[in-house]
């Protein structure tokens, strides 16, 4: 497996700016070439309700702007399975957005694997 | 006393949960509490802002837990959230 | 009418703080209670900076403060020792330099403003 | 009881300003007469372990900062027990540094009859 | 692989607990971890930023603590965890 | 010789962040390797500021910065997005204004520039 760059996006959407600036983040190292993945993790995994209404305080869909990475040549994004269940989410990947749950194992494995990690 | 959560930490609200004098506020990151907060804490305690509530989109999430499903919940605007800070006193924000 | 007083000590762009706070000025008002003052602490100073430059369809807090300050008159107060360690200077307080980047509707001042206001009991102080 | 202030800090010192920031947020208010009460509990505990060497970090010492509390009229601190055993520390209060260990029901008191509350 | 802990979160480092080839670097609020996950993990996959450790003043505290009080902890210079992150791949930051 | 690029996320009030990554860029030159740069990102562009000031007692990071940009050459970048929706102001940038507030031993770029040094496997991303 090639060398990759892991961004791991670990807060709520809106309430601090830490979601985008993990998404512009993965935006511009895939933009030069490096191969990107993504993963939300703990309250990272909130980002992909499918169901959010940000226009009721006037931000932008973050569930979109995750809908849009493929666009931009990022398409390894996968979501901590434990958040998930903790948070007592009904997560499942038949949404327009495409990701991998994975276990703890390989959520794990994902980490120990990757060339460098950025963690918001 | 009134307490402001826009955190979604539990334990910084456990400390709170037996007196049934105080009441919850939550905004910001502090709705995603909502679902284990009502497992601990009677409805009539515990308002949510409305329009944090909904960018978090979780009714769909919790459609079949009993209390948000029952309308149980106090869903409020801004108007209310204003009022409710001026009937209490202390209010105490945790971020 | 209730009196409030509101200290705010986050940054606007980190977090959604000050867009509570503000919501929370405008709906006050509005039922006819008076903010007595927004006071901005920690992190909270950088809401007075005047260069702060968001996308056209991001939301503008520094606007949003201005017009609570124009059109409602709230004195908007910034803790000057927060401020200096932060970078958010007005320059009434430095004879070395012309050198400003506090929004003029802001006010520099020392942190017993806030406090010397909470002698009135009737004003209620809520942290955002 | 007459109306006080009650300032809770919660962090540790020196690695985020907050405690600080605390300090001087209780030096202001009873520089105008404001009665003030301190409450230190979560990892604000931290900041009354005697022993801090925060010159190896070229900062201030943080019980230093609160053992001249009395100068400014402040002689209320309180330190919440359950913060000071969930980390294991042993804390008494028989050093230069003069508060009250406190239990959780005190706690709860001490928040519910202040007038006014400001977390640090 | 190694995390730079730099707060004092237990529940932010349990998933890395069993697996030998991890090491962490304590430092800032991190240092405040030690006693606890010197009970998970063994010392030698551990190491303390010395100056941030002594700033904490919890040699003193510690000092019946088992691993604490027989030297078993590697506290460490500016140098030493330098590196450290020389040697390992990927260096990542919890804060 | 190892290579490390250095990502700075917090302000240096705020937070000791800075002062550890200044503690580890002195360190890790001194054993002779190489900082490729040190880039800030969210509240970390406040680094850039110019016009912070804190008293003489206190750790200076502004002036700690300067240093370790003019003694040992070490580009220091600052996320212009970032800096200017936090109001760290670079006029290169701008035509409409003379305003500047960013500390001229920083230098604004866009994120690329970070990420870019990374195909370099060699070097080494080191979060603060």
């Amino acid at each position: 497996m090639s060398a990759y760059l892991l961004i791991i996006s670990t807060q709520a959407p809106y309430h601090s700016s830490a979601a985008i600036d993990a998404f512009e983040a993965a935006l511009a190292a895939s933009n030069v070439g490096l191969q990107v993945k993504i993963l939300l993790e703990d309250d990272g995994v909130y980002q992909c309700v499918e169901s959010q209404q940000a226009e009721s305080i006037f931000h932008k869909n973050t569930y979109k702007k995750l809908c849009s990475l493929p666009l931009y040549d990022i398409e390894d994004i996968y979501v901590d399975k434990a958040s998930i269940d903790f948070r007592g989410l009904r997560i499942t990947n038949d949404g327009k957005l495409s990701y991998s749950i994975i276990n703890q194992d390989d959520v794990l494995l994902l980490k120990r694997a990757s060339q460098q990690i950025l963690v918001f | 006393m009134l307490i402001q959560v826009m955190c979604n930490k539990l334990d910084q609200v456990t400390a709170y949960i037996d007196d049934e004098s105080i009441h919850f506020v939550l905004l910001q990151n502090g709705v995603y509490l909502l679902p284990r907060l009502l497992t601990l804490v009677s409805p009539h305690r515990i308002k949510v802002l409305d329009v944090d509530w909904r960018a978090a989109g979780l009714d769909a999430q919790f459609n079949d837990h009993p209390a948000i499903n029952n309308k149980h919940v106090n869903y409020i605007s801004h108007t209310q959230w204003v009022v409710l800070c001026a009937e209490h006193t202390p209010v105490m924000t945790l971020q | 009418m209730q009196q409030f007083a509101l200290f705010v000590t986050k940054s606007s762009y980190d977090s959604r703080n000050a867009e509570s706070a503000f919501a929370f000025c405008e709906a006050a008002i509005a039922l006819g209670h008076k903010i007595e003052h927004v006071f901005f602490y920690q992190a909270g100073v950088h809401n007075a900076s005047a260069l702060i430059e968001v996308n056209a369809d991001e939301v503008n807090m520094k606007e949003r403060w201005e017009l609570l300050h124009a059109k409602h008159g709230v004195p908007l107060y910034v803790c000057e020792t927060a401020a200096t360690r932060r970078g958010v200077i007005c320059s009434r307080h430095r004879v070395d330099s012309d050198i400003q980047n506090m929004n003029p509707s802001f006010q520099s001042v020392g942190m017993s403003a806030y406090f010397a206001a909470l002698h009135n009991e009737a004003i209620k102080s809520i942290q955002f």
